[in-house]
């Protein structure tokens, strides 16, 4: 560093303190109170202290046996469907943008930009603002209640194209020609330079889609009518605030401390290419 | 082995409604196995020339052929060449053998072949350790010599160049020149270098052709472009520091430029009376700026001749033998 | 860097067959229910579809009659504005107290990355449940301190709360950017205005954020759609637009009108509404990124 | 075996029950299937509902709340009648069977029972009775009237209780069953059973005089607002509030959740109101059919209607969850097991239900009830915020409520 | 205007355990206004030396003075000095003009004076058409002349530069050393200029630094090093192409070696016999290279004497009095 204040250091950390701090409460209250009973729950003002029914409750949470989890789809069921759909998301995403960037960047077509700007727009389309016509469209696909319904919608991606489209014109064009003159058609030089290539800014990808994936509540909730196909995040949301039952609040962070887990870990695990990709890429 | 031949070849770019020439008619012909550097400032069209040979641009107008064939209209891949780039290009996320058997592969060249063609360039450019490296992990020579390695393993008919040297720094440069000759001698491969460096293409060149915006000012050998320069824009660009090029020189003819190149000017006590003006020592010679009438000249002495004042007035004797003459209109040699 | 590239492939069907996966997906799945939604703003029909009535811009007017979509255009500027400029402005002070930070760089960056994980609508029960008047462990320590937090009628605690939500949920993303992006600036020009006597609060003004602000326009614009859009699971779990309607922001009013009370043409029409807002937001993010990639 | 899909909003503890009911009837025969599926908080399960409905894919039965009934039964295409379900079975109804306030309101004018009437609940008085004996309060004695809810609360109060009364689900309990207690009009047209051109009618003076009183109540600290919806009652279980009126089904979670003594009460009301107290209006949810099925599954759905509608099961579901009985027979059966003498106030719902109702007080039945519900809530907030006087926003609620009968009116 | 000394100054960087000196114990006395060029292969430490000057590293051990200070504890700010980097290091947000101000605005000086001293070094520096513009829309010269301006407003007491031409092309080069020349002969403030490049260091330099891995291997001026190299390293490290070092040379003295630069190798007819392996022809001069049992050899020769024929046989004269003895082990000068 350019100067030598020790006391700017101390300030510095103690920022850092601070916002670890406020950012990580709510996740250990929730995790506190994934350990206590429904009841000391209530009791204001809860213990900020691990209580001792944490194992208790997890194994409620998994087995779907707690007063709170609804029955027969216990969470380590619907934590596999989130798991696959956000894989399936993510990896689709990732495919079908890396393609259609490739065709945006390295060819000339008619109509180049307008599928440029159709597939930008895209991306701030949410489904909520078009949620029931999508529906209808899915349900007349014979798509409910399946993979394909959960993921095939949401699997378009604007951002991700727009990436990978600033990724590739940073490429060399030296590159393209290199290839070329070793006899490398488009889709030689596609898997064997681009795509290698791109693993940064993929990886980078994979976590923000991942992790869009699998927090998706109100989608889920329309286009799966089978309990059999219910995320997590909708088994976390069916607990709170239904019908007349109290809450078992207990249960309910349990769920939601093992439904962070796997997104957590993406999160966590390819932070370093996670930020490389955001760096390299420029965004 | 093959010959090339350039015929009346031009080249536009069409950008929006305005189109613009970049290479005005070339014409030239390269014997099997030569050595030609095409050297020019920046921008003159060099590298689009090259591309051209390559396949990476398209002919506006005009004919390349590669051996017998006339190649217009052939892809990169199958006009049996191979190419090394400025910045390398070579393939980031492969080992160093990746890189130099890509190519082999892609033609399905059976794998022992592959391993073996790769292992005799790499033995050629000193990079067997090298071959399970990334290109990041190597120094800039080492990447320079697996691009080089990379167009050998493709035993092409041509080689192609475009400033491959460039990235290099000084030391290295001389270096990967020399190896660069040895390779030529060894392999006897038709080859186009390009390069706007004059010194790289004084030393490499069997014979070089000069250009400048788009134009072939001079194909030649080194020598007959050094002492016959065709152009004052020759005679000024090769040679450093530069040919001094006179208007109104003691004796001059009117119209004419006259040109003589700093080492042709000797100090003595008679002649032409010049004003010192600065004085540089580069090792074992001396450049001396000084100035005649309006007129900047340098001239080169050895560094035991010892350092002329600045301010003072010094004589120089140009050697009447090395004195050019131009056309002060268009340049021509006269 | 150009914005096309020198060297293309020539094909007339490859680009085709490249772009039919990703234009087939957002034909049907979005064009054409977006057609679908602003056909339906035209129209006024029952729950079920049973009966459709075409009425032309009777939706439109309905809108621009009521004071409390009106007001909702207030509140969801605030909260935009709140959202993106504390969200913004918090995950910049640590992302350049990180950047100055050189060992346990990873240790931060670990546990400030965390909350990007949790879902919006676990982020609003998380965050209901700290503030929950009864049970709320911080409304209980603010009581301690003799603040009476009332989230279910004090307005603007309700705006505090909901805000506080999204900027927890988005600071990780945005702190990851920031980092990135102060990183990414020479280290030659820090030391350059060193030596130009600057110090470090001037050195950051008059450095470092202007050369940040690719980036802080970047995240202003995801931000604020964030806050448009991604936000109403929090609302609804947090506030459900309350009290009385003084957070109902735009999205959770079309998510309401039309999910929960099946007004489908009201709903379409704000939806119609929000869509030409956000095709101006892209017109105007796509504009400026060109002209940055150009830079 | 064929397959009946059932959407349903039941959590916790109620959603066992859902469940314990469909094993029961699967296992009682092999011809149907009965598939319950969560579909979310009610207001998420109808729109899925209608969403899925357009697309051609609703299940057999919806678990709708009372406050969609009105859409419901505009609906004719998409639901079929369940009187019509049972009897093309070949199912004997009989009215008379029912509890009157129940069938009634889910029952057409013709007579033909719309829905089927499976958790309903009603208002009732919740209190602390070790809050009221630390109060100085007799345990056994809760204020039947709101002038005397003002005195103990205020009581309470005084004994360092922070939350003396409150309230869930304020419009259902404070406006609209509080109409129907009192036999006064919610809305005219008999509360919406005449036809969609009813509109509402709650700025009478009896109704700005109940939230004038709360309101004042609010001001000094006895009553305080804890949400919206069901909200509240998680502030009675922790013993925070001492006094709340909630639904009848909050019984089985209070009996887990509370630590303390707890009586429960009939609704207060005020004394001088001629007619008080009548009855109080149906809460929770029925069933319906929805339409464009096969014969079969219909019969299936009929018999499992039948299957619901026996004495003892019935009463099994009373007793578990504090919803109240829905044939008499049931309820008889409860008394005869003495249930309602072990477990003292578990008869309060139903008591305040049996009794004969009145044009004003058969229920109330509204078109976009969803919204007008809203609008109560948003309004009542301002209420107690200080920032409208009672008057002010129940003339609000009027006029925009109105607002939403006459679109519904239109679209219908 | 200072004089800059340095004492006994170390460098040692830590990195977890390890710990690193790439400075050993520089001693060095810089007068006023003197014009010092610190020289050496890429890693020898230049920069780190530069940087301990100006305040950007920590000095490990040994002080640093500039004009009576000691500057140790100083920071960058407070050390008057001014610093062009390699990369220029321009903010690309802000206007030329800007740029330059930048400095002078922080100390708070009256923005009259700051237009007026701007104006002053745009003028010295041909920048003043250019003050609006943006450093993404100069070109490479200009953006360097830029950086060398807001080091020039700042009227500092020390100029450090830090390898400032490298990111030119070789044209603009030995412009832009002629242009530095005459600033300081303007200015005549006291300057510290790293390179790796000897030409500019020889052209540039009043007096030389030449470093090698962490150590000072001569100080003195440009004519001294190269006549009198200090070092084996010297020897070959200053001068193009580099001395000849002969382990074996006839009449050499065991233990030592022989250094003679290949200008000082007259080819004739008697002398050492050498065996012709390459030649280079660059532009007035030739370079022979040539063997001499199984040591490589440079010879410098003048076009006009002819090439030799590869592979044949040349006797080559060295001058006695050009000859350099060093001690074979320490490298030494003997
Ligand atoms: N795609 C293109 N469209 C339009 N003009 C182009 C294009 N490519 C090159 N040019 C122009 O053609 C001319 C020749 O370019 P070329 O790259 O061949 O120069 P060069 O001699 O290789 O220069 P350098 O030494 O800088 O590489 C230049 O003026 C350049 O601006
Ligand atoms: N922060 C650091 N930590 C550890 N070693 C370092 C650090 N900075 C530089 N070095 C090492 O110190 C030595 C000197 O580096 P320096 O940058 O001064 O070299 P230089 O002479 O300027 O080289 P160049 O010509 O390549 O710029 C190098 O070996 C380098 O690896
Ligand atoms: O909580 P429940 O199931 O009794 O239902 C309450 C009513 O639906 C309120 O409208
Ligand atoms: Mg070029
Ligand atoms: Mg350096």
């Amino acid at each position: 560093m350019v100067e030598r204040n020790r006391w700017l250091r101390v300030l510095s950390h103690a920022v850092l303190i601070l916002g670890v701090f406020v950012v990580a409460f709510p996740l250990y209250v929730t995790f506190v109170a994934s350990t206590q009973t429904a009841t000391e729950i209530l009791q204001a003002p809860m213990s900020l202290w691990p209580g001792s029914h944490l194992i208790e409750n997890y194994t409620a949470a998994l087995q779907g046996t707690g007063m709170g989890a609804a029955s027969n789809a216990p969470v380590g069921r619907m934590m596999m469907i989130s798991m696959i759909t956000a894989l399936v998301i993510a990896i689709g995403k990732i495919a079908i943008s890396l393609l259609s960037a490739f065709a945006i960047v390295y060819f000339r077509f008619p109509f180049r930009m307008f599928f440029f700007w159709a597939i930008f727009v895209t991306l701030m389309l949410p489904v909520e603002v078009r949620i029931g016509p999508t529906y209808s469209v899915v349900a007349s696909l014979g798509m409910l209640n399946t993979y394909a319904g959960l993921t095939i919608p949401l699997i378009a991606s604007a951002t991700a194209t727009f990436l990978f489209r600033q990724f590739f014109l940073t490429v060399p064009d030296e590159l393209v020609e290199a290839a070329r003159m070793d006899g490398a058609g488009p889709m030689r030089f596609f898997k064997d330079v681009l795509v290698p290539l791109s693993t940064t800014s993929i990886a980078a990808l994979f976590v923000i889609q991942f992790i869009y994936g699998w927090n998706q509540y109100l989608w889920p909730l329309l286009v799966t009518t089978e309990e059999t196909m219910y995320p997590v995040v909708i088994g976390i949301k069916r607990m709170i605030s239904g019908g007349d039952a109290a809450t078992d609040w207990n249960i309910v962070m349990a769920t939601a401390v093992l439904a962070m887990i796997p997104p957590a870990l993406v999160v966590i695990l390819m932070q370093r290419w996670f930020v490389k990709g955001l760096v390299d890429t420029e965004k | 082995m093959a010959s090339i031949s350039l015929r009346d070849v031009v080249k536009r770019y069409r950008t929006g409604k305005t189109e613009l020439q970049v290479i005005h008619s070339v014409n030239a012909e390269i014997a099997h196995g030569e050595f030609i550097v095409i050297v020019g400032p920046s921008g003159c069209g060099k590298s689009t020339l090259l591309r051209m040979v390559a396949g990476l641009e398209e002919i506006s107008s005009g004919e390349i052929s590669i051996g017998e064939r006339v190649v217009n209209e052939l892809e990169p891949a199958e006009r049996d060449i191979a190419m090394v780039f400025q910045n390398y290009a070579l393939y980031p996320h492969m080992t160093v053998f990746d890189n130099m058997a890509y190519g082999l592969k892609i033609k399905k060249v059976p794998i022992d072949e592959i391993k073996q063609r790769v292992d005799k360039a790499a033995g050629i450019l000193e990079l067997g350790h090298l071959l399970a490296r990334k290109p990041r992990e190597l120094s800039g020579g080492q990447r320079q010599r697996v691009a080089m390695g990379r167009a050998i393993v493709r035993q092409p008919q041509v080689f192609l160049f475009d400033e491959p040297l460039s990235n290099l720094d000084a030391k290295l440069r001389a270096q990967t020149r020399l190896e660069i000759q040895k390779l030529h001698r060894e392999l006897g491969i038709t080859s186009l270098f390009v390069t706007h460096d004059q010194v790289e293409a004084m030393t490499l060149a069997q014979r070089m052709i000069v250009m400048n915006a788009g134009n072939m000012e001079q194909f030649g050998t080194p020598e007959e472009v050094y002492s016959r320069p065709a152009t004052t824009f020759v005679a000024s660009f090769i040679g450093s520091p530069p040919m001094n090029l006179l208007k109104h020189a003691p004796g001059g003819r009117p119209g004419s430029l006259l040109g003589i190149r700093p080492e042709h000017l000797d100090m003595g006590t008679s002649g032409w009376a010049l004003q010192v003006e600065t004085v540089e020592l580069l090792g074992a010679e001396r450049l001396v700026h000084a100035r005649l009438g309006d007129e900047q000249l340098i001239i080169r002495t050895h560094e035991d001749q010892g350092a002329p004042e600045i301010g003072s007035t010094i004589h120089v004797l140009p050697r009447e033998d090395r004195l050019h003459w131009f056309d002060a209109e268009t340049g021509k040699r006269q | 860097m150009a914005s096309e590239k020198r060297v293309v492939f020539r094909s007339t069907w490859l680009p085709w067959v490249l772009l039919a996966p990703q234009v087939a997906v957002i034909t049907i799945f979005f064009f054409w229910p977006a057609a679908q939604a602003l056909l339906q703003s035209f129209q006024q029909s029952d729950a079920f579809g049973l009966s459709t009535e075409w009425v032309g811009l009777q939706n439109f007017e309905n809108l621009l009659n009521d004071p409390s979509y009106l007001a909702s255009f207030k509140i969801t500027a605030i909260f935009s504005v709140l959202v993106a400029s504390l969200g913004i402005g918090i995950s910049l002070l640590l992302a350049v107290f990180a950047d100055r930070v050189v060992k346990a760089t990873l240790v931060y960056r670990t546990l400030l990355i965390w909350p990007y994980a949790v879902a919006p609508a676990v982020a609003g029960v998380l965050w209901l449940f700290m503030f929950a008047p009864s049970i709320g462990i911080v409304s209980y320590a603010l009581r301690g301190l003799g603040f009476e937090w009332n989230h279910l009628l004090d307005s603007d605690h309700a705006m505090t709360l909901i805000v506080i939500a999204a900027v927890w949920k988005q600071i990780s993303y945005n702190f990851l950017f920031f980092l990135a992006g102060l990183q990414s600036i020479p280290k030659s020009l820090i030391e350059a205005a060193a030596i130009d006597g600057a110090k470090p609060w001037r050195r950051f003004w008059s450095i470092q954020f202007p050369l940040l602000s690719p980036t802080t326009f970047f995240l202003f614009v995801i931000n604020v759609v964030y806050a448009f859009f991604d936000t109403f699971a929090i609302v609804d779990a947090a506030t459900e637009g309350g009290p009385g309607r003084d957070t109902a922001i735009l999205v959770y009013k079309v998510y309401y009108d039309g999910f929960k009370a099946l007004d489908l043409g009201g709903s379409a029409a704000q939806s119609v509404v929000l869509m030409v807002i956000v095709i101006a937001l892209t017109i105007i993010q796509f504009r400026f990124v060109e002209k940055k990639v150009q830079y | 075996q064929t397959e009946i899909q059932w959407w349903h909003s039941m959590t916790g503890g109620l959603n066992d029950w859902v469940l314990d009911l469909a094993n029961g009837f699967n296992s009682s025969q092999t011809e149907y299937k009965i598939v319950p599926t969560y579909k979310g908080t009610y207001d998420e399960t109808m729109p899925a509902a209608v969403a899925a409905f357009r697309a051609g894919n609703a299940p057999h039965i919806l678990q709708v709340f009372e406050v969609g009934t009105a859409t419901m039964m505009a609906a004719k295409g998409a639901v079929v009648p369940v009187g019509k379900v049972l009897a093309d079975a070949g199912y004997k109804f009989d009215p008379k069977a029912y509890i009157p306030a129940v069938v009634g309101y889910y029952t057409a004018p013709n007579g033909q029972m719309l829905s089927f009437p499976f958790n309903s609940s009603t208002t009732v008085f919740n209190y602390n009775k070790d809050l009221f004996t630390k109060a100085g309060l007799d345990p056994n004695q809760p204020p039947k009237t709101w002038p005397e809810v003002v005195l103990a609360a205020a009581k309470l109060k005084a004994s360092g209780v922070a939350c003396p009364f409150t309230t869930s689900w304020q419009g259902w309990t404070q406006l609209e069953s509080f109409s129907t207690w009192h036999n006064t009009e919610f809305a005219s047209q008999g509360n919406g059973f005449g036809g969609t051109s009813a509109r509402l009618t709650v700025n009478s003076p009896l109704h700005v005089r109940h939230i004038e009183n709360l309101s004042n109540m609010a001001k000094q600290g006895l009553f305080v607002y804890r949400g919206r919806g069901n909200k509240a009652d998680a502030s009675f279980y922790s013993g925070e509030c001492a006094m709340a009126t909630a639904s009848s089904s909050t019984y089985a979670s209070i009996k887990k959740n509370a630590k303390f003594e707890f009586g429960i009460s009939t609704l207060p009301y005020y004394p001088d109101v001629a007619g008080a107290p009548q009855n109080t209006v149906i809460g929770g949810a029925s069933l319906w059919v929805m339409g464009g099925k096969k014969p079969a599954e219909y019969k299936g759905v009929a018999a499992f209607f039948n299957y619901l509608t026996n004495a003892e099961i019935q009463a099994k579901s009373h007793q578990r969850t504090g919803y109240l009985p829905i044939t008499l027979a049931s309820f008889e059966l409860t008394e005869k097991t003495g249930f309602y003498k072990e477990n003292p106030g578990t008869d309060v719902a139903v008591n305040q239900m049996i009794r004969k109702t009145t044009d004003k007080s058969r229920g109330i039945r509204l078109g976009n009830f969803i919204q007008v519900r809203a609008i109560e809530d948003e309004e009542l907030e301002q209420v107690w915020a200080g920032k409208k006087s009672a008057k002010e926003a129940l003339d609000a609620i009027v006029s925009r409520g109105n607002e939403q009968l006459e679109r519904f009116q239109k679209a219908n």
